[in-house]
């Protein structure tokens, strides 16, 4: 008799304890299955965050055929495992409540004293889809999603190599977030994986809501305008460069993987380069190139030669640019900063404003800012076309940080000019160049391989030499130092 | 730690530097048509030097001169490093001051001097402040986006270059010697550079002497082709030969003047020489008394500078007679004496203690 | 001049502070030398009387010349 | 920490620096662009008179649209002091913007200036840094004023005109050199040798030149400049001048390439020959002591424009090319004669001397006593649209 009171204990209690401690909440399900007489059980679980299915079919009825018996597998400890049942009851309850809330399915099994956690995860979330911030026109089209099981499976898919390793990480007091390493063995060097883990393991933080969280903890230096760690939701992008020896780091709840080291001029390189051919992606490589130039330095070059260096630009262009100034109220410099300031607002509205009301911005942004302020006689028309052009080119840069810091350079620069003129400019460049060679992504150079300079890699940089005339198992420069490290 | 090729790069256009601004209408006008001899002959001269200097920092490997002034002499070194120091902020005002001299006179007549001097020791401090890897790289990526432009601007003088200005050549075998100024000012400057010296992979010798040679024909080759395209008339009138000759560029019909750019682009190598410059005051600094932070002293080194290169002279023309009177002896004094000193110095304590050593055995 | 000094002087006064504050006394010490170097420099040239250095070095190769030929 | 405050610093200087409006900035609107310069000395005041051409942008289209009625498309400026630095500010009593003389095309010296001599203003130029040598120099026939008064047809901008014409000039009729820049006359006269820069003359006046009438009148001999002749100019100072005939032939002599005509008696009639310089080389030799400059030129001759005679055979080919040679070297070398006659060393004899035998006790009479042989080898390698011509007898012959 006592003995039915202390079995209806554990399973009755655990299951009172787990509501209270959970505040009760409506998804919370505790069910008890009514077995034959000595046989009862209780089911702990959430049901949204489990596939209730799963409970159903497979739970349930293997309960009740007894199908758990035997001792579990100690294989997959994800999938099950027991609790050691001479644990102090406190223990217990904070394990189960954690498998609980983690989406595990809680068994108590009241004749044998068993408490089984039973892995039913199954979370709400969308399917791959093509990535949305880095389409291809050629290539695979679907992008990771924000299961981390599914972006591995993405990975898995495309090297199907037993050298692919991952590794485990929870980051976060609070959110716990799952974070996983991968590299490709005996082709990463040991010092970068070493260099991740170490970096990752030395993050202190309460959540890990999105990879960016760990970017900042973990890139080289923090006040730069550059990435110093690549970040894309393409799978075939991520294994390509697994396949060059960089590492990978996964999170759990978002599409974003970030890729170490990265330097300078692989932001230049899509991944459609390489499904494009030779010549064409060398081309648009080059377009990409001169189209960084333009984006940071048209605005300021236009400052500085209309009103430093005016001598610059040939007779006819100065007459008719100073035709169109006549009567514009304001300096050069201030026309170019105004309108590239109202140019960056309504690029942000575009952003997050509804797909609805796009095309009425677009109207205002054209009509309006452009030809009404020119015929209106606020702006000079050069000044609009310049502030069009910068914005066009920015958007060339496949990687999206990077566009940002393009921005940032544009200003300062414009700054400059409009301080000191191409002077100005020049000691802006040699700035930036100071600052671009002493950058270090995992400690690789970031100008590599022109910085220190390893001419084999330029077929590679400059021109996107067929692939036939590469040679397959040359890992770039940067990782090439690692490796000598 | 720095690669041969960078040290190279750095050594040209350090050599360089101011010299394609300050002194080629000077060589024209002392020698005429056969100027561009000179710098052949001073190159030589500043290749020995060279040789000497790495005589010196050989005899201690890893050590740079102040370093081994430093152990030889104890405090008497740490005058020679104060010395040294001193030396390095002069030059260093020095090119400063040529650059602001040069702007205002060209392309940039009512900004004052300062502006430009706090604007380029701000943009070296920060390099500087980053490392010797970071003076290296940057001068290498710079250099290519130097080089071309200039070279390409000659180039497209020569559409009125004239056989006829280099005559008559060979007149007077002597006249190309009567310039010892040359001797000092670009070649023997380059003593700075052995601050960076310790700081190269290997090969750091052959670079520097390399450097040394390359830099003196690229400016006996600068001398010809300012002959070639301005006459020793002209360019020996002119005081900044350089510009005019960009000045007078045209590319086809549209643009007739893009001399503000390619002028831009040239005080680069002045940037770079005062990097350097910078690089080894400061070096200077950290080897004698060991400072824990690195900024502050950038910010006095600048501070410094930023005075001096106000105060160095009075004006192009009286620094232009100080320069003939005293530079080759001043320069000569801290590079050629003391690292002899410091290299008879270091002979004799090796062999005494050569002598005493045989003696106990 | 008070220009001068307005810019230069919190720029030093901070600096040094600093240092003091990092309890680093040699760099404190070092970093007053040069940049008060400079900072008496930078005086003598807004008083309009500026020390030219060329000619000061000029003036001492003078005397070290005449100390070598006696 | 300190690196933000440092950052943070220069920061605040950069706007301190901006909100305190740059010292070299100046807004496009805020120049006066200037074309042309034109210069005039009076001999007895020794006043300076500097005419400033400047270009009016409003005549163009502007941001507001084209601009309402007819506007000048070049205003021009006067002012007169007693030097030339201080005639550069005077010209602030009446310019309202910025003197920018970058984008000047060309420079006008009245001829009596010339005459007097141009190495002050020479100096001046090459003084200012923002001045470039590299302009052509024209010498204006009669008074500067006038010329620095008139508009030019169908391109309005009489500085634009000018140059185009001397471009036009040299290549379709070898009328003006490549050595006519502010920079040549320097270095021959440094030299001590001779320089010729084309002459720029008003033409008849017609009507009221303030008046719109003028942009109605259709003859284009009206009312503009023409330029034609060359000015001698040896030492900064004008010594003399040359016609366009004698023009051409110095400008060949100088190895000016251009192409240009030349009529010559031929069998029983003329012939205009259509020539263009390949080559002209000087060769200094000695002979008995006395210095022998060879001049070799050779010109590709067409029968384009040789309406004529069409030659048929070898013979007549041959025939033709000797008879150019025979006629242009003689041409030479009565120019040469005539102009050493008048003691113009327009073959730069002296120079030379000075270059090649520098040990010369005395270049100038060695110059002077030189012999010159002119040898002239001509091909002939273009020809017109015919093969053979219409040989009727109408028409003149």
């Amino acid at each position: 008799m006592g003995r039915s009171t202390r079995d209806r204990a554990i399973g009755g209690r655990l299951s009172d304890d787990m509501q209270a401690l959970l505040g009760s909440p409506p998804d919370l399900i505790c069910r008890s299955l009514n077995l034959d007489a000595d046989r009862a059980a209780q089911l702990i679980y959430l049901d949204s965050l489990v596939d209730s299915s799963a409970i159903d079919e497979f739970l349930v009825r293997s309960v009740r055929q007894n199908g758990f018996a035997e001792e579990p597998a100690s294989a997959g400890r994800q999938f099950m495992r027991e609790l050691p049942s001479g644990a102090p009851y406190g223990r217990i309850l904070d394990e189960a409540a954690q498998a609980v809330v983690a989406g595990q399915c809680v068994l108590v099994e009241d004749k044998r004293e068993r408490i089984l956690i039973i892995g039913a995860f199954e979370a709400p979330g969308r399917q791959v889809e093509e990535p949305k911030s880095e389409p291809t026109i050629r290539g695979p089209q679907e992008g990771f999603t924000e299961s981390i099981r599914t972006n591995i499976g993405l990975i898995r898919k495309r090297i199907t190599s037993p050298k692919l390793r991952f590794e485990n990480m929870t980051i976060g007091s609070r959110s716990a977030s799952t974070v996983m390493i991968a590299w490709m063995d005996g082709l990463a060097p040991e010092a970068l994986v070493r260099e991740a883990r170490s970096r990752l393991a030395a993050i202190r933080t309460d959540s890990v809501l999105e990879s960016s969280y760990l970017e900042e903890y973990i890139q080289d230096r923090i006040l730069s305008p550059f990435p110093t760690i690549l970040n894309t939701e393409r799978p075939d992008k991520t294994a390509a460069h697994l396949l060059e020896g960089k590492v990978a780091i996964l999170t759990d709840g978002t599409p974003y993987v970030l890729i170490a080291p990265l330097t300078f001029f692989e932001m230049f390189s899509s991944s459609e380069d390489y499904y494009q051919r030779a010549d064409i992606a060398t081309f648009i490589r080059w377009i990409r190139l001169i189209s960084f130039f333009v984006a940071v330095y048209a605005p300021s070059l236009y400052v500085a030669a209309t009103t430093f260096h005016q001598e610059l630009i040939p007779t006819a262009l100065l007459i008719s640019l100073s035709a169109q100034r006549e009567g514009v109220p304001l300096p050069a410099f201030l026309e170019i900063m105004l309108m590239e300031i109202v140019f960056e607002i309504i690029r942000e509205a575009g952003l997050r404003m509804p797909r609805a009301v796009g095309q009425a911005l677009s109207i205002v942004g054209a009509i309006v800012l452009g030809q009404a302020a020119v015929e209106a006689g606020l702006i000079s028309a050069a000044v609009v076309i310049v502030v069009a052009v910068t914005g066009i080119t920015n958007f060339v840069v496949p990687v999206y940080s990077f566009g940002m810091s393009q921005r940032l350079l544009r200003f300062s620069f414009i700054l400059l000019a409009g301080f000191m003129g191409l002077f100005g400019i020049l000691c802006g460049t040699l700035m930036l160049i100071a600052h671009l060679v002493s950058l270090k992504s995992f400690g690789v150079p970031y100008m590599t391989p022109f910085a220190p300079a390893s001419t084999a890699d330029w077929l590679d940089v400059l021109v996107r030499a067929p692939r036939p005339w590469m040679n397959p198992n040359r890992l770039p420069a940067s990782i090439q130092r690692l490796k000598r490290k | 730690m720095i690669s041969r090729t960078q040290f190279y790069l750095l050594t040209v256009n350090y050599t360089l530097g101011t010299t394609l601004f300050v002194t080629i209408n000077a060589m024209i006008g002392e020698a005429g048509t056969d100027a561009w001899m000179m710098p052949l002959w001073a190159g030589l001269f500043g290749m020995i030097a060279a040789l000497l200097w790495i005589a010196l920092l050989k005899s201690s490997p890893g050590r740079s001169p102040v370093e081994i002034a430093l152990e030889a002499w104890g405090p008497a070194g740490a005058i020679i490093g104060i010395l040294y120091l001193a030396v390095f902020c002069l030059t260093a005002a020095w090119a400063l001051r040529n650059l602001s001299d040069f702007m205002n006179e060209t392309i940039m007549p009512n900004t004052p001097p300062t502006m430009f001097h706090v604007m380029f020791l701000l943009v070296a401090g920060y390099a500087v402040a980053q490392g010797s890897e970071t003076v290296g790289r940057l001068n290498a990526v710079v250099t290519p986006f130097l080089a071309v432009p200039f070279w390409i601007s000659l180039t497209l003088a020569t559409a009125v270059w004239d056989w006829e200005r280099l005559e008559p050549a060979f007149r007077d075998p002597w006249a190309i010697f009567r310039f010892p100024v040359l001797l000092g000012f670009p070649f023997l400057e380059t003593f700075s550079l052995t601050m960076l010296y310790p700081k190269v992979r290997s090969g750091a010798a052959g670079a520097l002497v390399l450097g040394v040679a390359s830099a003196a024909l690229s400016i006996s080759l600068v001398v010809f082709m300012t002959l070639g395209l301005l006459g020793p008339e002209r360019a020996a009138r002119i005081n900044y030969p350089i510009y005019t000759i960009v000045q007078e560029v045209e590319l086809g019909q549209a643009f007739v003047n893009i001399h503000s750019v390619l002028t831009v682009i040239l005080i680069t190598l002045i940037f770079i020489k005062l990097m350097v410059l910078l690089y080894a005051a400061f070096e200077t600094i950290g080897q004698l008394f060991r400072p824990a932070s690195r900024w502050p002293h950038l910010l006095a080194l600048a501070i410094l500078l930023s005075s001096a290169a106000v105060a160095i002279y009075e004006n192009p023309i009286q620094n232009r007679i100080m320069d003939e009177a005293y530079t080759f002896i001043f320069i000569s004094f801290y590079a050629v004496l003391i690292p002899v000193l410091l290299l008879l110095s270091g002979w004799l304590r090796r062999t005494a203690a050569g002598r005493s050593r045989s003696r106990r055995g | 001049m008070w220009l001068l000094i307005l810019t230069l002087g919190p720029l030093i006064v901070a600096q040094t502070a600093w240092l003091v504050y990092r309890k680093m006394y040699r760099d404190t010490a070092v970093f007053l030398a040069v940049s008060l170097a400079g900072f008496g420099l930078w005086i003598s040239i807004a008083r309009g009387r500026p020390i030219i250095l060329n000619a000061a070095i000029g003036r001492i190769i003078e005397a070290a010349k005449a100390l070598v030929t006696g | 920490m300190l690196r933000r405050r440092l950052a943070a610093s220069v920061i605040l200087a950069l706007c301190a620096a901006l909100l305190a409006s740059c010292w070299d900035r100046s807004e496009m609107n805020e120049l006066a662009l200037v074309s042309m310069v034109g210069m005039d000395r009076d001999p007895d005041s020794g006043k300076i008179t500097v005419y400033m051409q400047v270009i009016n942008p409003a005549s163009g289209t502007s941001a507001q649209g084209a601009p309402a009625g007819e506007q000048a498309p070049v205003y021009t400026y006067k002012v007169s002091s007693d030097s030339f630095a201080e005639t550069q500010f005077t010209f602030y009593k009446l310019m309202p913007r910025k003197m920018f003389l970058h984008h000047a095309k060309a420079v006008i010296i009245s001829e009596r200036f010339a005459k007097q001599g141009l190495r002050e203003f020479i100096n001046f130029t090459e003084l200012m840094p923002d001045a470039r040598s590299s302009v052509p120099l024209l010498v204006a026939e009669g008074p500067v004023g006038k010329v620095m008064h008139t508009f030019t047809p169908l391109e309005r901008n009489p500085a634009e005109s000018v140059t185009s014409r001397l471009e036009l000039l040299y290549e379709m009729a070898m009328m003006s050199g490549r050595r006519i820049e502010v920079r040549d006359v320097i270095e021959r006269s440094a030299k001590g040798e001779i320089a010729v820069l084309p002459m720029i003359a008003p033409t008849a006046r017609r009507g009221d030149p303030n008046s719109w009438e003028l942009n109605a009148e259709i003859d284009a001999n009206a009312n503009q400049l023409k330029i034609s002749g060359g000015a001698v100019i040896r030492d900064y100072r004008m010594i003399g001048r040359l016609t366009d005939d004698e023009l051409v032939l110095h400008n060949l002599l100088d190895g000016g390439k251009g192409r240009f005509v030349r009529r010559y008696p031929f069998r029983d009639g003329h012939i205009a020959v259509n020539m263009k310089n390949r080559r002209a080389k000087k060769k200094l030799e000695w002979r008995n002591g006395k210095p022998f400059v060879r001049v070799r030129i050779r010109v590709d001759i067409s029968t384009v424009g040789m309406s004529e005679f069409h030659p048929q055979t070898i013979g007549e080919i041959r025939e033709l090319e000797e008879h150019v040679n025979r006629s242009l070297a003689g041409e030479l070398e009565d120019f040469v004669d005539r102009t050493r006659g008048k003691g113009w060393d327009l073959l730069r004899i002296g120079g030379m001397l000075r270059r090649k035998a520098p040990d010369l006790p005395d270049p100038d009479r060695a110059a002077e006593e030189a012999e010159v042989g002119i040898e002239i080898e001509s091909r002939l390698t273009g020809m017109g649209n015919m093969s053979r011509l219409y040989d009727e007898t109408g028409g003149t012959r």
